[in-house]
This record gives C-alpha cells, sequence and structure tokens, in this order.
C-alpha cells in the first residue's frame, strides 16, 4: 500500500526503453531536481505563513488575512516583492564572496532535503550512509554564514558570523551524538533502514528514557544550529539589528530566509524520521484494529504530521523564550548537553549490549 | 550673554579597539540614542553615550508660551508618563499662585498618574522582553496597556499625549465611566500580571540573563543621581511620592518598593512590583473620590509672582523635577526640567563595562530610558 | 564520451582551475572559499567513485571542519581590507619551477606505471563493517592506528584548552 | 555527589520554568477567542470613536447655515503652535450698523497637536473636536481647512455673545 517506488520504477522503465543509458540519467536528474525544487520552494513558502500564523496566533493577533483567503498568497506577495527589490552593495565589500555566501547556504540546506524519505520510495538517493551525509552537509551552512558576515565589510555582520561559527560548531556535536544513540541501536546510517526499524514502535517509545533524552537533547541542538528560536545570536536583532544578514536585500536576503526555515524543516523532519518513525504509521502491537486503522493513512502524512508538530514546538520555542545570550549558550552546550550526552551515549551502549529494548 | 560651547573630544578609539556604533537607528535603543561601544571580542570596554539627536528645544519654546500652554509641551518629553508631567508643571504653577485645588481633582490627578505609571511599566516590559529576544512580550503587554489607554482616552480624549491636567486643576471633569472601567482593569490586570512572571520573570533563561548583570550599588546610584524604579533597585529611597507627598499621595498608603542588589533582575522585579503597588493605591483612591469640583477657580491669563520655584514628582521613571523662574510675565522666564532619565542614562558605561552586547541591551532596557526625555 | 566520464572530467576541471586559484588570489578569505570547492570536488569525485563514506567524511571533516575552522580563525585575525603581500618575480618563478618538476615526475610515474586493469570486485562498504575495520587488530585493522590517532587528537585537545584557559591575572570578573 | 545533585535538580528546575512560560504561549495558542486584533478598514461601520476624541477641529453649522463664532480669536491667541488663524471683516447688520464679524477660520491640522485649549477657550462654544481619526491626504494643502462654511453667518441668538 503506498508505495512510491512503484510510480518510480513505473517512470524509469519507461525512460530506459525509450533513451539511451546516459539520456536516462539526465532526464532522471532534471526531473528530481525540478520536484525537488519545486518542493523546496513551496515547503519554504508554507513554513514561513505557518510561523506568520503560529506566532500571530501566540501574540493574540490574526496574523496575515489580507492578500489571498486567510492572508494564504502573503508569503508569495513577499517573495515577489523582494524578487524586484533592488540588490544593494556595500561599498568596499568583498563582491565574490558576497554574493557566493547566500547561495553556499541555500544549496547546503538543499542538498540535505533529497536524502530525507518523505514515504516509502519517496527519497531522492537513498544512501548507505544517509544520517551522516545529513550531518556533513548542513555543516557547511555555516561557512556560507561565515562569509556573509565578513564579506559584508560591517562590523555588525561579522560580530554575528563569528557568533555563529562558534555557535554551530559546538552544537553539531551534540547533534550528532544524539543521533548516534540510533545509529547503535539500528546499526545502520541508511534512512530507510532506521525508518523500517520503526515498523513495530517508534525509536522513542522503544529505547526508553535513554533516546527521550536524546530526542530532547537533539530537538534543542538542532534548534540552535538553525540559528532559530532562544539560539538566534547570530542575527540578534534586538542586539546586531541583523547580525550576518544585516546588508543583504532582495533576493538574496530571501535566500538566507528560506535556508533558515529550510534547515528548521530539515531539522524537524530528521528528528521525526530518527526518533519518531518517519513515515511510519503509529502501531502498538496487539491491537491489529487500530494498526490497520493507522496504516490507512498515507505514510506520507504522517511523515509531514510528525515533522509539523515538531515545527510547531520549534516555534513555541522561539516565541516564547528570550534569547541566550553567547557565553550561556556556550554553557549550555559545554556544561549540559553534551556531558548528559556523553552519558546518555555510554547508556544506550549498555541498553543495546543487554538488548533492554523492544 | 554670549554663549560658548567647548567642544569636547572623547577619544574611543584607543589601542586598535574594535569601535561599533549602537544606534541612533538601533532596535534596542528605542529611539534615536548612539552608544558609541568599544569592544573587546563581546565584551564591552567602554560606552559613550550621545544624546541630542531629537533635541527639540522645548526648555526654550516654554519661555515663550504661556503656562498653559506649556502644558502640552510637557506631554512631549516623557511621553509615557504624560500625567505626570503635566502635573509638575500644574504643581508648580499652583504652588506659586498659592492655589488649593479641589479633593477630586487632586485624587483623580494622583489616579490618572498611577494608572500612566503601570502603563508605563506595562509597556517597558514590553519592551524589555523584546530586548531580551523574548518576543511575544511585546504583545502580551500592549494588550493590557491598550485598557489602560481606553480609561485615558475616553476621559482625556487623546491615548498618549494627553494635556488633561493643568493649572487649577482638569482640563474637564472625568467621563462618568471613569470608575467602573477603571474597576474592571484592576480586576483584569491582577488576573494578567502574574502571567507575566510565569513567561518571563520566572524563566531560567531570563533570571541567568539578568541576575547579576548591571550592578549598581547605593552609593552609584546616589552619586549619578539614578532616581525611579532604577534607583529603588539599588535600595536608593528616592520615592518623591512618600518623601515629599503631592497631590493625594498623604491620603493613602504608599509603600516605597525597595530592593538591594541592584542588578537588571531586580530593577525588572521592582517594577514588577511597583504595578501591584499602583494597583493597590488607585483601589484605595477610588474609594475615596468625592463627588465634585474639577478645578479651582482661575484667572484667565496667570502670571506667577516673581521668583523661582522647583517642585518634584515621581514618574514612572524617576525624579522629575521642575525650576521655574517667574519674573512676573504670562511665560517663565526660565524654565528647566530635571528630566530623570537624563541622568539614568549616564549610569550605562558604568553597568556595562565588562559585560557582553547583550547585557548591554539588557541594561538599557532595565534602565527604562525614554529618549525625548533625555533630549528634551 | 558518456555522462560518467563528463562527470570526471567536470570534476577535475573544478579541481584545477579551484587549486591555481587557492594560490594566485591575495585575498586569504577568497583563498580560503576556492580550497572549500576544491575539497568539495573532491567529495565528488568519491561519490563519483561509489565511495559514499570517504565521501561524507571528506565533507564533513575538510569542508565542513577544517576549512570552517580556518575561515573562523581569519574572521578573528583579518580585516577585509587586508590584502597579502605580494610576492616578489624570483620567487614566484622558483615556485613555478618546483611545482612544475613535481608535476613532471608525477606525470612520468603515471605514465610508465603499468595499471593494473582487472576489474575490482564491488565492494559494500556499510557502516557496520567499517566500524568493525576500525577496532580490529587483525588483518586490514585500523586498531592501533585508531588509537593512536586518539591519542593525538587528546593531546590536541589539552593543548587547545592549555592555550585557551584564562590567565588568573588577566580575568576580568565578568 | 552533593554536586552532581544539585546539577541535575537544576536542570530539573530550569526545564521546568521553560515549560511553564511554553504553557503560558501555546495556551493562547490554542484559544483563538482570545485575538485582541481589529480589522481596521471592515469594521469602518462599528467603529466608534470615544465622544471626548480629539479627532480634528470642526464648526459645527445648523440646518439654516449659521455658527455661533464670533470671530473674537480668543482661540487663535491661546493655540501654542499658531494653527488657527481667524480673519473678520466688518459687515452691515440689521440695525445698519457696521459689525466685525467672521470671514474665515483656518484651521491648519498639520500643526495642531490636539491640546485643546481652543475648544475649552471658546466662549461661545463655536468649535468642536470630530470624531474622524482618518486624517491621512495625499496633498499637504489639503490640511489647512477653512471651518467655517460658505455663506454661513452668525447665529441670531448667539449674537449678544
Amino acid at each position: 500500500m503506498y508505495d512510491f517506488s512503484q510510480l518510480t520504477q513505473a517512470i524509469h522503465l519507461f525512460l530506459v526503453q525509450h533513451l539511451n543509458s546516459s539520456s536516462v540519467a539526465i532526464v532522471e536528474l532534471v526531473l528530481v531536481g525540478l520536484l525537488f525544487l519545486t518542493m523546496y520552494a513551496i515547503l519554504g513558502l508554507t513554513l514561513v505563513y505557518m510561523e506568520r500564523k503560529v506566532c500571530a496566533f501566540i501574540q493574540n493577533r490574526l496574523g496575515p488575512n489580507r492578500v489571498g483567503p486567510l492572508g494564504l498568497l502573503q508569503t508569495v506577495a513577499d517573495l515577489i516583492k523582494l524578487l524586484f527589490k533592488e540588490l544593494l552593495m556595500v561599498k568596499k565589500a568583498d563582491k565574490f564572496l558576497f554574493n557566493l555566501a547566500p547561495f553556499i547556504v541555500v544549496i547546503a540546506s538543499m542538498m540535505t532535503i533529497g536524502a530525507l524519505p518523505f514515504a516509502k520510495g519517496f527519497q531522492a538517493i537513498d544512501l548507505n550512509i544517509g544520517l551522516f551525509y545529513i550531518i556533513s552537509i548542513t555543516s557547511l551552512g555555516v561557512l556560507g554564514i561565515l562569509l556573509a558576515g565578513w564579506s559584508s565589510n560591517s562590523k555588525y555582520s561579522l560580530l554575528g558570523a563569528l557568533r555563529s561559527g562558534a555557535q554551530i560548531i559546538s552544537y553539531e556535536l551534540s547533534v550528532s551524538l544524539s543521533l548516534l544513540s540510533i545509529i547503535m541501536f539500528t546499526g545502520s546510517m541508511q534512512l530507510s533502514v532506521i525508518v523500517e526499524s520503526q515498523a513495530n514502535g517508534w525509536w522513542i517509545f522503544k529505547g526508553h528514557i535513554p533516546v527521550f533524552i536524546s530526542f530532547l537533547i537533539f530537538l534543542i541542538a538542532s534548534t540552535a544550529e538553525t540559528n532559530r528560536g532562544p539560539f538566534d545570536i547570530a542575527e540578534a536583532e534586538s542586539e546586531l539589528t541583523a547580525g550576518f544578514h544585516t546588508e543583504y536585500s532582495g533576493i538574496k536576503f530571501a535566500f538566507f530566509f528560506l535556508a533558515e526555515y529550510m534547515n528548521m524543516f530539515l531539522s524537524a523532519a530528521l528528528a521525526a524520521t530518527v526518533f519518531l518513525g518517519g513515515w511510519m504509521p503509529f502501531h502498538v502491537s496487539g491491537f491489529e484494529g487500530l494498526n490497520q486503522v493507522m496504516d490507512f493513512i498515507p505514510p506520507i502524512v504522517w511523515f509531514f504530521g510528525k515533522t509539523f508538530t515538531l515545527i510547531y514546538v520549534i516555534m513555541l520555542f522561539k516565541w516564547t523564550f528570550p534569547r541566550l545570550r553567547v557565553d550561556q549558550l556556550l554553557t549550555l552546550e559545554w556544561k549540559y548537553l553534551l556531558p548528559i550526552n556523553l552519558v546518555n551515549t555510554i547508556v544506550i551502549a549498555f541498553v543495546v549490549v543487554m538488548g533492554w529494548y523492544f | 550673554m554670549t554663549g560658548k560651547v567647548n567642544k569636547r573630544e572623547i577619544l574611543v578609539e584607543q589601542n586598535d579597539e574594535y569601535i561599533i556604533n549602537m544606534g541612533p537607528q538601533h532596535p534596542s535603543t528605542h529611539g534615536v540614542l548612539r552608544f558609541e561601544l568599544s569592544l573587546k571580542g563581546e565584551t564591552v570596554q567602554r560606552v559613550v553615550p550621545h544624546c541630542g539627536y531629537i533635541h527639540r528645544g522645548i526648555e526654550k519654546m516654554c519661555e515663550a508660551n504661556t503656562y498653559r500652554q506649556i502644558i502640552h509641551l510637557t506631554d512631549r518629553m516623557d511621553y509615557l508618563s504624560a500625567h505626570m508631567n503635566n502635573e509638575a508643571l500644574s504643581l508648580c504653577v499652583e504652588k506659586a499662585l498659592e492655589i488649593e485645588i479641589p479633593q477630586r481633582a487632586k485624587i483623580i490627578r494622583t489616579i490618572l498618574a498611577e494608572l500612566s505609571r503601570i502603563g508605563s511599566h506595562q509597556l517597558w516590559w514590553a519592551a524589555f522582553g523584546m530586548d531580551m529576544g523574548a518576543l511575544t512580550t511585546f504583545f502580551y503587554g500592549m494588550r493590557d496597556r491598550e485598557m489602560i489607554l481606553d480609561i485615558f482616552e475616553e476621559t482625556c480624549g487623546s491615548r498618549l499625549l494627553h494635556s488633561y491636567i493643568c493649572p487649577g486643576g482638569l482640563m474637564h471633569d472625568v467621563h462618568p465611566d471613569f470608575v467602573p472601567r477603571i474597576k474592571e482593569f484592576i480586576t483584569y490586570f491582577r488576573n494578567k500580571l502574574p502571567e507575566y512572571d510565569r513567561l518571563l520573570s520566572g524563566n531560567v533563561i531570563f533570571t541567568t540573563r539578568s541576575k547579576g548583570i548591571g550592578k549598581l550599588s547605593y552609593e552609584q546610584a546616589i552619586n549619578y543621581g539614578v532616581t525611579g524604579p532604577s534607583g529603588r533597585g539599588s535600595g536608593f529611597s528616592c520615592d518623591v511620592r512618600i518623601h515629599q507627598p503631592y497631590s493625594a499621595y498623604d491620603l493613602v498608603e504608599v509603600n516605597e518598593q525597595l530592593r538591594t542588589e541592584g542588578d537588571v533582575y531586580s530593577r525588572y522585579m521592582l517594577r514588577i512590583d511597583e504595578m501591584w503597588e499602583s494597583m493597590r493605591i488607585i483601589e484605595q483612591l477610588i474609594e475615596l473620590l468625592p463627588e465634585d469640583g474639577f478645578t479651582a477657580k482661575m484667572k484667565p491669563v496667570l502670571k506667577l509672582p516673581a521668583g523661582s520655584y522647583y517642585q518634584r514628582v515621581e514618574t514612572a521613571r524617576g525624579e522629575l523635577g521642575i525650576y521655574l523662574i517667574s519674573d512676573n510675565e504670562k511665560s517663565p522666564a526660565r524654565l528647566k526640567f530635571r528630566s530623570p532619565n537624563f541622568s539614568n542614562l549616564f549610569v550605562m558605561d558604568l553597568l556595562s563595562k565588562g559585560h557582553k552586547i547583550a547585557d548591554l541591551v539588557a541594561i538599557s532596557g532595565s534602565l527604562d530610558l525614554v529618549i525625548p526625555d533625555i533630549d528634551r | 564520451m558518456n555522462f560518467h566520464e563528463t562527470f570526471f572530467i567536470l570534476l577535475a576541471a573544478i579541481i584545477m582551475i579551484f587549486s591555481v586559484l587557492v594560490v594566485t588570489t591575495d585575498k586569504i578569505l577568497r583563498a580560503a572559499t576556492y580550497l572549500l570547492f576544491v575539497l568539495l570536488a573532491t567529495a565528488g569525485l568519491y561519490y563519483w567513485l561509489q565511495y559514499e563514506f570517504m565521501a561524507a567524511v571528506q565533507v564533513a571533516l575538510y569542508a565542513g571542519g577544517i576549512v570552517v575552522l580556518i575561515v573562523f580563525s581569519v574572521l578573528l585575525t583579518h580585516q577585509i581590507h587586508h590584502k597579502l603581500v605580494s610576492i616578489t618575480l624570483t620567487r614566484k618563478l622558483l615556485a613555478f619551477g618546483i611545482a612544475g618538476l613535481g608535476a613532471l615526475v608525477s606525470i612520468v610515474t603515471i605514465v610508465n606505471y603499468d595499471f593494473n586493469t582487472a576489474p575490482a570486485e564491488a565492494m559494500k562498504v556499510d557502516v557496520r563493517q567499517i566500524g568493525l575495520h576500525l577496532v580490529n587488530t587483525g588483518h586490514n585493522g585500523f586498531a592501533l592506528p585508531f588509537e593512536v590517532v586518539s591519542i593525538l587528537l587528546l593531546a590536541a585537545l589539552i593543548g587547545a584548552i592549555t592555550i585557551a584557559k584564562k590567565e588568573e591575572s588577566n580575568s576580568d570578573n565578568i | 555527589m552533593n554536586g552532581l545533585l544539585n546539577y541535575l535538580k537544576e536542570i530539573g528546575a530550569g526545564i521546568k520554568t521553560l515549560l511553564t512560560g511554553m504553557r503560558v504561549t501555546s495556551g493562547y495558542f490554542f484559544s483563538p477567542k482570545e485575538i485582541v486584533t481589529q480589522k481596521y478598514p471592515e469594521n469602518r461601520d462599528t467603529l466608534k470613536m470615544f465622544d471626548r476624541f480629539k479627532g480634528e477641529l470642526e464648526m459645527p453649522h445648523t440646518a439654516e447655515n449659521t455658527h455661533t463664532c464670533t470671530g473674537c480669536g480668543i482661540c487663535e491667541n491661546v493655540c501654542p503652535n499658531g494653527s488657527i488663524q481667524i480673519l473678520t471683516h466688518k459687515k452691515e447688520n440689521e440695525e445698519g450698523k457696521l459689525v466685525k464679524q467672521l470671514h474665515t477660520h483656518i484651521y491648519h491640522l498639520s500643526m495642531c497637536t490636539f491640546c485643546g485649549l481652543c475648544v475649552k477657550n471658546c466662549p461661545s462654544d463655536a468649535i468642536v473636536f470630530n470624531q474622524s481619526f482618518e486624517h491621512a491626504v495625499f496633498d499637504r494643502q489639503k490640511l489647512t481647512k477653512v471651518l467655517n462654511k460658505p455663506g454661513s453667518i452668525l447665529k441670531k441668538e448667539a449674537k449678544g455673545l
């Protein structure tokens, strides 16, 4: 039921029959690229709209409600506005790096989307090192921020970039370590295998408290890694005006903006995939009736349902908490998250060896 | 008399330090204030505040206006405590003319002053949360302030710049709905104020960011003349409402809020406490409100006897002093405002030395600066 | 020329062009950025060889780790208007000579070497195998290098902490 | 051991305060009744300002096109910003006498600070503040207004004032 691979196989066979092997590869690349680009854009717009509505309801406001029904087209209108805006260039800025930086950020966030299993068979590339691939690509995004901060020839930008560098380098550890717990459980970094391993229950239920702790740490650390919420010190609006993207305008600013939201989507989707079973429906062993009802809901709904619930939580973080100071941010990582995470990893190793999980 | 302005250069840039101009346009300076920061990494070495970007010459303009006309200029200094500013000038004029105003007018003045104190603290809470990065506080604070503004609008006709308290009493009597609305507001706000604590005051991120930051000692507060909640947060008992009661403050029991830590958190909590205290004062005053008499009989043209007069009131930000020299003319010969924010601003360097940029924002937020009051 | 060859030539071209740019640019951060491209293209080559684990390690360690550290340290020390000191002609010539000599030796060696083109058997590299090899002491085992590298890293960490540790007299009591 | 216990307690207390804050915000998220914003242009019909709201200055005219302004100039004098200008002219009344009467009452909305002194000091209650609040115009000359309508005359009863 609901297997995307049948559809993709059919297309592949169709192409193989009509074209030679090189052309098939090129056509498939273009198709997948177009599909993911469209999805990327739509997801970005949805997330921006969702953020506006969520923060509006939290703040007793209505949020966008003018452009289109319920303000649905507001983000589209904003995008058009940003497209037409003048691209300002700072005097004495390093033009090459200044223009390059937003692309690095956006490409880094885009490259990771392909490795996510959206549904059964709906995955651009199923690497056998999927998780490691995602971790390594996300570490590239910070380069764009660093370059943007430096090349803007602005002191606020530079400060923002430095903060961001310190932040992301340290929080990457926690993200990787908390993902390591699930790698230990499944013995594989392949995302499809990880999802399949949760057919009889999600890891957050199967793995008890240790997995729950790593889930929490992952949520916190990945929020920090996406420069969001209470950890947005890199752009700290009340301190550094806009941090590393102070000098950007128009579509280049939109790239940073989009990348931030897509990184948020990525961290939520990763948490959903790894800890909450990805597209796997909610199953309770022994209740066959319930399981069948759950199976009836398409996997893609499960995936996006879980992801958007987590995104809501991440947004709630942002709109509730005050921002951390830069030294507190590092304290949180090195004095709280990392030691707890290391102890937790040892506990999980013990659990895995003893087989104390369902 | 010819004036001469000596230009004093403050050398900030020394030893290849990292200089940042925070302002005049910056989200967290709450107006056109400029801080010249010298940084070492993220740590602030020196802060030089530059004010004067919205200097409008209010003191000089007062010399060309009659006493009744000056009222609307005082609104525009500390616009968040416009009632208190109006009251300060009115009290000064009344003192000079030796006029006793009706009890009702006195009590209404005090109620309005306390309401604006609550409103001002709400706005401060809202903006302070924004400074700290908690963006939602802004809307909650504004939402609750709206009720106060409605009360003002119904009675005075305007929401921010009221010009309602005038020499001799009030412009006109309060609206019949005044008392029921205030009672409604107080029951509403007594439920909402604990929410402020739940959202921000108790939050572990907030407390770690504010406790022990920007310590102002008792002696420094006195030396720099830091008054109002900022001074009382350091244990400096400077509440004019208690030490020199004016209007109706001698009729009711006013508890001065004092805290001794002198850090951002104590200044924050002090303002929250003051909101509770203000609500208590208003409740007491409403019981005492007599029926008639909102203004004393005044001459159409006010001429103060020659001499100098001084009157101080407690605004939401501290002690506002009005020094008035009259030469028996329709307008004052010289009018000097001792505005609280001006003295409060200049502890910035003292407080933020050695702290991070984020702390600087928190400190300037906790001092609750209103820039038009600094520049006048 | 099929698709795979095009891909290889593209990556090789990127590596060569940006390698030259790394050494010829006069701005240090640009050099770091070009280096990033070189490293990424190298990762692409590994990926082209279907050696995904190595590609990911390349990206994570070199591009995401080392280049970030380089850029980070450049950010701390260099202003945007700083430029590298231009090199004298004799030194340039000398450098070209040495580089050309090195290239010549490599090319001659490669051309003269008789490459064994027997098809290698397809190797499935999954994480479990890599892990087992890493802690294996037997044939194809990397336990000793693994431990040596760990000790080296530990030493580096302790060294970094010692350097970064604030001197007591200098602390500003913040 | 004690230190470790304190460390864990600290974390627990911290998380508790964070959850308290999140309960407040998510509570508002799930209660749409609490929304306080008004949809402004849509609610124009129901939007009512308070009686005393100081919109802009207005001179009430009766159905017979009469007003009560005698042109005494007190409002002009009392205005702190000079936003009122009163032009008068000599005109014959019914008894054939030349009497000073209001010609134009000019009001500069752009200079007005809405202090209310003019309305308060007017001896014949000729000017009031209305409830309009949409002051935006495309041409700033439109901000200078003439308050008395063309052809309007002084109300008869008010002549004695």
